[in-house]
């Protein structure tokens, strides 16, 4: 893939047709792999890499590209042409200035989950049918494939692209994932037992705003958590409160127009898992007020900014699950 | 919130009211001297749908114990549609709060009409039983604020 | 050297815990490591390093400083310092070891920050040498030795017994209160792993990287270098190097109201932040790439400039694994250097 | 008037008198009008002073038919069959006068008394 | 630094009886930034609204808090205070003490504690309050009546009286409305269409007025003052500018079955018609259900016998826009349905009619020339029962709740005619309450009673039942007597309730103005400002508000005008100024605030910014329209940045007041 994906880039730098790409650049190690913007074909042979570990999703970098001078080049995933889609619906990104390539998605690795098996020094990761190799400095050693994946991948929700200009490989469909499995099982605790989870894994946040910095829905000039004036601005949960301020309202905010994309718990130093706020109001809107999937399409109403006069009542908290 | 050894906790609820139905609605349960607790403390605010989720959140921090917005009800906003916006907001956060554990019985939604003044009353006694048997607020609070 | 046999660690912890709070590393649920406060049962984590760095102890994201209240025009300040009590925190790695060096540096030249110098003065820092370093160590470029930790105290493990000698006073006085757990202990088979722990160190993939060409006096070759636009435009702003870097020392102080007071308390800051060191006039660093180029000059430039040539780096490589799109201190190093 | 009557006929008929507007449409449309002494209108007007007993002596609460044409014309949907039917089972009961209550239950069991016959009494006698 | 001023008032005992106003002054007084707090036993009287205005002056203030009754009551009051005294009137603001705390409280030392919480919150907000000045937006010096039977009518001509356009917009052919369609008026059994016709011919000769007939309502947009409105001129086919109004057509055309409506489908019109020999305009229109040529493409009569070719069988439905400045709602009412109701054989039997076809069965024009015959054998009705309340004075599942108000004036009406013609014949009135309240309305009554000898009886009729002989047996209760009625009788009246026309509920959605369960429109004060809605520059004219007769109905038409007038005179309106606005650095242009904006005040434009990071960028940013905006506040939530926020409710005055009430 990752070669093809090169060619069709030169190609069209050549043709004139885009005067940058963005991809992904290759790192120090196997896995550590950075977003970047190549303008010219040298550059795409020397450091362009399309892999089982280039899961950054590019879509949001485009806020800023797709305003600079000529077209761009972009390899989009399907998760990853949702957030844009989602973008160009709220004019963040200029859709003229981006030349959409979709390319198939994961399921893309998580070193983090091979680390977790005890495996350090890693100097090289192979995948031989789905078995990694995995050269270390303190010799060989194998994982199965799938228990290496990230966990936005093993709940991938679409393998289909929403949006492009020309399509590379082959096109998926929208997936019946089981992504709403951990929200259910958190709903069927007790207030107590929820309360407690999340206060374990909400404590655990240092505030270094990687997950809203990651967040494709997250593209606001000045986020109210960064501006003095709105009041509720802290560079640090000087307080348990604050916590959850910030990732409730957060949550809030992207409601609705969040893709389920995964990268904020992908991002996350900490491992909270963020996604699971978003999801939570996902599956709510799905249920409360009909199947809505953020990104699907450009012209849909958020359904934060709709109505129906039939809705139901707020009440409706008060006696649904467990209290 | 206030908690005293020989009295029965008090809790504090912050009442947001449209300007249009639910505050006329509190002047009109007032006008007709129907009592309801002096807990409750009331916010004006345009529509409904002027309240955001943050302030609710903050009214939290602070140490409120209860939550409760009234507004129009639903198609007799005096906007036209902002309580339905409301509804919808208000059901997803509250939803969310539920999620994270809170007592869902500190945060409500009541549409009350102008005409409606023994309907405020009656929703405020309520509401402020069910949050008096929930007690102070310890799940949502900053405890920077709390009261020595 | 003094030794406790491993499988008595607990009685370790159990008689330190007695007279001082304790802080091990444990594994959390989640297979990332932190520091807890000891309680009995609790296993010392096999992992290499804590997810957040050591520097909490001294230096924690958010701390009160002071307290107001107003009354009319009156304004009471009340000071909320408290002695700290003394406690060990166990199992420091070398990387994190340093740091405290460089923090120092910070914290207690003149004026020194009393709060900094309180926590300090009560810490007694445990090390721990390392046996299995990561890919993305690189400890060595620092001169930092994995294997023979600084702190006041220093352990070793020969995958039998634990070592501990001290480096210090401090250190000293830590293993003569546990010295009746402690016996004489023959070196040998632990000189044996720390030989071995040298051999890996060398084999790193980072192995090679040195400072050569980095320190106070660069600041012309690489303050205008062309190389921060493309190695700063993935960067998202975000604060994660900065929170779990052991060096990074900057911080913010605010005020916040509680209703009945006021609260003045700093917390951390982070130079990736579109507000850092924002002042009246508004912001000096206006660009990521400006904020970018300001974290890594001055861990690498400016740090050495003003601390006769130490680095604001130990290469614990926290950043190089939680960095959210893999942009790191020595991507920077190797893409800046000039030779 | 009698208060625990009428309390009791309001409750078992579930009626509110007080929306009867006493536009005796229930009257021009009962079909045993004739037959009555009182009519429908006015087992509504005589529940809500409370005249019962009256009611429960006249013969015309067996008269009704039950037809329902009065609940099903009137404009206020005050269901005056509903009410005559009430005072007529007040009628009944009363007739015994001797409602069961659980409390005296115990002594009045014996091994030889048929658990339906309890279950009938109840039935009967508590309402 | 502020400079904030409390004034804390008594208001007699209603509030000092449980609030002690001493203490709450005291408190206040030692909120930062108050310089003065004082109490007052009236704070609203002149001399306590001095009192503010010489603090004001005295003290310099920058702020005014006044802890009194609901800001519902007198925060205009204190506003105008303040501005006299030179300090801007959004600088003030009122904590109510009243209606929401010494009203409701027992205990004074909890309603006490209450209001100096509910009066720090008030002094927390007003920190935050910015001068606002209200901005100004034209007037648009034409009005549009929405609907034309008399209530229109009215209107219309009063506007056009004091010099303004004004359009009539009637839905249907001709205007005139269900006044046209009555014979006789009450309680001077005046002719309706003597009175009526002349008011028509006089607004179509208006030069002011323009008839817009056979035309709806399809869009409404803007705000008071202006309005854009789009018509929706219905196919006619019939050009009307060329229609003479000669009537050749309708009497050549062949299609001569089509149910006249006019007639309440008594008798019948042709497929080509004229409502009625007065209609205005007095233009054709071709019914183009029934019209053979447009079924089958096959007649052409009308065309071939119009001499002036104004027959187009091809026309469209048009559509005009127009601004105004104002709206009046007269969209009038109608019988309802009687279809549910069996027991009044209303579907069975011919010979039982609604008062309405009684009007046009008794109308010299109506379709037995004047002379009463039952529809069904054309005889003379020797005995009539008129039943009232038929669908009136309902529970909600069985009719309407209300009192169609109209019903006993007009029985009592159609009795003495009926007395007066025919004295052979015998009126029965089945009642539950006469209700006769007005001017000579109870002597007009008692005329029918004493005079006429209508038998009018309590009680109400049960069922209704043809009998093959051709009699109608009614069954009713004499609630007097105590006894059951079974009369024969030739013909049976109902008094059906009256509804708002079916068309109202699409319009107030338009005009985004309210209406009660039973779509009436809903006044904005129901004593106070009975002609308007509370939609600023809606106002209500006639049964469109509640039933009516045709004297309220022309009296609330006058009033609705003066208040379209007294708006159209202006050549500006004054703003609210508490409208959303938009901090254009902040926003992202993202669109969600003109989603969930309900009167499209939102709109976007790239602008070039100075970014902070030094380079020069388009974006798109939001811009609010203030003259459009009425500050709902619904685009601040949905904004996630906070780029949008509301004068005088801001985020930071509402979470002030969050902070002070839970401190």
């Amino acid at each position: 893939m990752q070669e093809a994906m090169i060619n069709r880039a030169k190609q069209l730098l050549a043709d004139g047709a885009v005067n940058r790409v963005i991809g992904w650049k290759r790192g120090e190690f196997a896995y550590d792999i950075t977003p970047a913007v190549f303008e010219t074909a040298e550059e795409l042979e020397k450091e362009f890499v399309y892999d089982d570990f280039t899961a950054a999703n590019v879509s949001k970098y485009l806020v800023k590209e797709s305003k600079k001078e000529g077209k761009i080049l972009a390899f989009l995933k399907p998760c990853d042409t949702y957030s844009f889609n989602q973008l160009t619906k709220e004019h963040r990104v200029v859709r003229e200035n981006v030349y959409i390539v979709g390319i198939p998605g994961g399921p893309k690795l998580d070193a983090e989950k091979i680390k977790a098996k005890g495996i350090t020094g890693i100097l090289g990761v192979k995948n031989e049918n789905y078995t990694l190799k995995i050269d270390t400095v303190y010799g060989e050693e194998i994982m199965p494939f799938y228990e290496a994946i990230l966990d936005k991948c093993a709940t991938c929700k679409s393998k289909k692209h929403v949006v492009y200009d020309e399509l590379m490989g082959e096109e998926g469909d929208v997936l019946d994932s089981n992504r709403f499995d951990m929200v259910e099982k958190l709903e069927n605790m007790t207030a107590q037992e929820r309360f407690d989870f999340w206060r374990d894994q909400l404590s655990k946040c240092i505030r270094c705003n990687a997950c809203r910095n990651v967040c494709p829905a997250c593209t606001c000039e000045k986020c109210v958590f960064d501006n003095p004036n709105s009041g509720v601005e802290n560079k640090a949960p000087a307080d348990s409160f604050e916590e959850n301020m910030f990732h409730i309202i957060r949550a809030f905010h992207v409601a609705g127009r969040c893709t389920d994309c995964g990268e904020c718990s992908r991002v996350c130093p900490q491992n909270i898992p963020l996604h699971l706020l978003n999801r939570k109001f996902i599956k709510d809107i799905n249920s409360l007020y009909g199947e809505y999937q953020a990104g699907e399409d450009t012209t849909s109403r958020a359904p934060l900014n709709d109505y129906k006069q039939d809705d139901c009542e707020a009440s409706i908290v008060h006696e649904r699950g467990v209290e | 919130m206030q908690v005293n050894e020989n009295k029965e906790f008090q809790p504090l609820i912050v009442a947001f009211c449209c300007n249009w139905c639910s505050y006329a609605g509190a002047d009109l349960s007032g006008t007709n001297r129907l009592n309801y607790p002096s807990n409750v403390k009331i916010i004006r605010v345009p529509c409904s749908c002027r309240v955001n989720p943050m302030f609710i959140l903050r009214a939290f921090q602070r140490g409120a114990d209860g939550v409760i917005l009234c507004g129009c009800h639903p198609g007799d906003c005096h906007y036209t549609s902002g309580n339905y916006f409301t509804r919808r907001r208000m059901t997803l956060l509250f939803s969310m709060l539920d999620f994270l554990g809170i007592e869902r019985d500190r945060t409500r939604v009541e549409w009350v009409s102008a005409a409606e003044g023994a309907k405020f009353a009656a929703t405020m006694n309520e509401f402020t039983e069910a949050v008096k048997k929930l007690g102070p607020n310890r799940r949502l609070e900053d405890l920077r604020c709390r009261k020595q | 050297m003094l030794k406790i046999s491993l499988d008595k660690l607990d009685k370790l912890f159990e008689a330190i815990s007695a007279s001082q709070t304790l802080y091990i590393p444990v594994d959390r649920e989640d297979g990332a490591a932190e520091y807890k406060k000891y309680e009995s049962g609790m296993k010392l984590s096999s992992a290499l390093n804590t997810l957040r760095s050591a520097k909490d102890f001294f230096f924690p994201q958010t701390e009160n400083l002071v307290d107001f209240k107003m009354e009319g025009k009156n304004i009471e300040v009340i000071d909320v310092r408290e002695e700290s009590e003394d406690f060990v925190i166990f199992g420091v790695r070398a990387c994190d070891a340093r740091s405290f060096t460089i923090l120092d540096k910070v914290f207690l030249a003149e004026p020194v920050d009393s709060y900094y110098k309180n926590r300090r003065d009560h810490g007694t820092v445990v090390t721990m040498a390392c046996a299995r370093p990561a890919e993305t160590c690189f400890c060595g470029t620092f001169g930092i030795d994995a294997a023979a930790p600084e702190g006041d105290a220093a352990c070793y493990s020969d995958g039998e017994s634990l070592f501990i000698e001290a480096h210090n006073e401090k250190g000293q006085k830590f293993i003569d209160s546990i010295s009746s757990l402690l016996e004489e202990g023959d070196t040998a088979k632990l000189e044996a792993v720390r030989a071995k722990t040298r051999e890996i160190l060398k084999k790193l993939p980072l192995a090679h990287l040195t400072t050569d060409n980095f320190g106070g006096d660069k600041l012309n070759e690489y303050f205008n270098s062309d190389k921060w636009g493309e190695l700063s435009e993935s960067c998202l702003g975000c604060g994660t190097c900065t929170f779990v870097c052991p060096t990074c020392q900057c911080y913010d102080i605010k005020d916040f109201n509680t209703g009945h007071g006021i609260k003045r308390y700093r917390c951390w800051d982070s130079c990736m932040y579109s507000d850092f060191t924002k002042m009246a006039h508004g912001n000096p660093r206006l660009t990521q790439l400006e904020r970018f180029r300001q974290r890594f000059m001055h861990k690498l430039v400016y740090f050495p400039a003003n601390n006769n040539g130490e680095f604001g780096c130990v290469g614990c490589g926290r950043c190089l694994s939680k960095c959210p799109i893999s942009m790191n201190i020595v991507k920077v190093m190797k893409a800046l250097e000039v030779k | 008037m009698n208060k625990n009557l009428k309390e009791q006929v309001l409750r078992s008929s579930g009626v509110d008198v007080l929306k009867c507007m006493r536009c005796g449409k229930c009257s021009g449309t009962c079909p045993s009008y004739d037959e009555m002494e009182y009519h429908p209108h006015q087992f509504v007007y005589m529940v809500e002073r409370g005249d019962i007993e009256t009611l429960m002596n006249s013969k015309s609460i067996y008269k009704c038919l039950t037809c329902f044409a009065c609940v099903d014309r009137c404009p206020r949907n005050v269901e005056p069959a509903k009410i005559v039917e009430a005072v007529r089972l007040a009628a009944i009961r009363q007739q015994g006068n001797n409602h069961m209550n659980p409390n005296q239950i115990p002594e009045m069991l014996d091994d030889d008394l048929p658990q339906q016959a309890i279950v009938t009494a109840f039935r009967k006698y508590i309402k | 630094m502020q400079r904030i001023g409390v004034f804390v008032c008594h208001c007699g005992t209603n509030i000092a009886a449980t609030v002690d106003v001493k203490s709450v002054a005291e408190a206040l007084g030692h909120e930062p930034g108050v310089v003065i707090s004082q109490d007052y036993q009236y704070m609203c009287s002149e001399s306590g609204q001095n009192l503010v205005k010489n603090a004001i002056k005295e003290h310099n203030l920058t702020g005014v808090v006044v802890c009194s009754c609901s800001p519902r009551m007198h925060e205009n009051t204190f506003r105008k205070a303040a501005a006299a005294a030179g300090l801007n009137p959004y600088l003030v603001e009122i904590a109510n003490i009243r209606e929401q705390c010494s009203w409701i409280h027992k205990d004074i030392a909890s309603a006490t504690e209450k209001a100096i919480i509910l009066g720090k919150a008030a002094v927390a907000k007003v920190h935050l309050n910015a001068p606002l000045t209200a901005g100004e937006s034209p007037v648009a010096k034409r009005a549009l009546v929405i609907g034309g039977g008399i209530a229109g009518i009215q209107t219309a001509l009063d506007i056009a009286e004091a010099g303004f356009e004004v359009d009539i917009v009637e839905k249907n052919p001709t205007i005139g409305g269900k006044m046209a369609q009555i014979d006789k008026t009450f309680p001077t059994l005046d002719c309706a269409a003597c009175i009526l016709t002349p008011k028509m011919v006089e607004a179509s000769q208006n030069e002011k007025i323009t008839i817009h007939s056979f035309s709806e309502v399809t869009d409404v947009k803007g705000f008071v003052g202006n309005f854009t409105v789009t018509i929706k001129k219905k196919a006619r086919f019939v050009d009307e500018t060329k229609c003479t109004g000669c009537g050749l057509c309708t009497e050549k055309c062949p299609m001569k079955k089509v149910p006249n409506e006019f007639n309440m489908g008594l008798d019948n019109r042709t497929a080509i018609y004229i409502p009625f020999a007065q209609a205005v305009p007095k233009v054709a229109t071709i019914d183009p259900n029934f019209c053979m040529m447009m079924k089958t493409g096959k007649c052409g009569v009308c065309s071939k016998v119009c001499s002036v070719g104004a027959i187009d069988y091809k026309q469209e439905d048009r559509f005009i826009e127009q601004k105004y400045g104002a709206i009046v709602v007269a969209t009038g009412f109608n019988p309802i349905k009687l279809d549910k109701y069996d027991e009044f054989a209303y579907n069975q039997c011919p010979d039982v009619v609604t008062s309405l076809e009684l009007e046009r069965l008794m109308n010299a024009a109506g379709p037995n020339g004047g002379t009463l015959l039952r529809p069904s054998d054309k005889t003379h009705p020797h005995k009539i029962v008129f039943v009232q309340c038929v669908g009136s004075r309902c529970d909600d599942s069985k009719g309407k709740p209300y009192c169609s108000k109209i019903c006993c004036m007009y029985t009592a009406k159609h009795a003495m005619l009926i007395r007066e013609k025919y004295p052979d014949t015998e009126v029965y009135v089945f009642y539950i309450d006469v209700r006769t309240p007005g001017k000579n309305f109870d002597e007009f009554y008692r005329r029918a009673v004493e005079q006429y000898n209508v038998h009018y009886i309590k009680g109400m009729v049960g069922k209704v039942t043809p009998r093959s002989d051709g009699k109608i047996d009614v069954q009713a209760s004499d609630l007097l007597a105590n006894e059951q009625l079974h009369i024969d009788a030739d013909m049976v009246v109902l008094a059906a309730a009256i509804e708002p026309d079916k068309t109202a509920r699409p319009l107030a959605t338009m005009l985004t103005t309210q209406m009660d369960t039973n779509d009436f429109f809903t006044e904005a004060h129901p004593k106070l400002r009975p002609v308007e809605s509370a939609t600023a520059g809606i106002f209500l004219s006639g049964a469109c508000q509640g039933p009516k007769d045709i004297p309220e109905t022309v009296a609330q038409a006058s009033a609705a005008a003066a208040k379209a007038i007294g708006l159209l005179v202006k050549d500006s309106i004054t703003c609210n100024p508490c409208v959303a606005h938009s901090d254009e650095l902040m926003c992202n242009g993202c669109s969600s605030c003109e989603k969930v904006c309900p009167y499209g005040a939102i709109t976007y434009i790239d602008k070039e910014f100075k970014m902070p990071d030094r380079t020069i960028a388009v974006r798109r940013v939001a811009s609010v329209n203030p003259a459009v905006c009425q500050g709902c506040g619904a685009c601040t939530v949905a904004c996630p940045s906070g780029a949008m926020d509301l004068n005088g409710f801001s985020n930071n005055q509402i979470m002030a007041e969050v902070d002070a009430i839970c401190k």
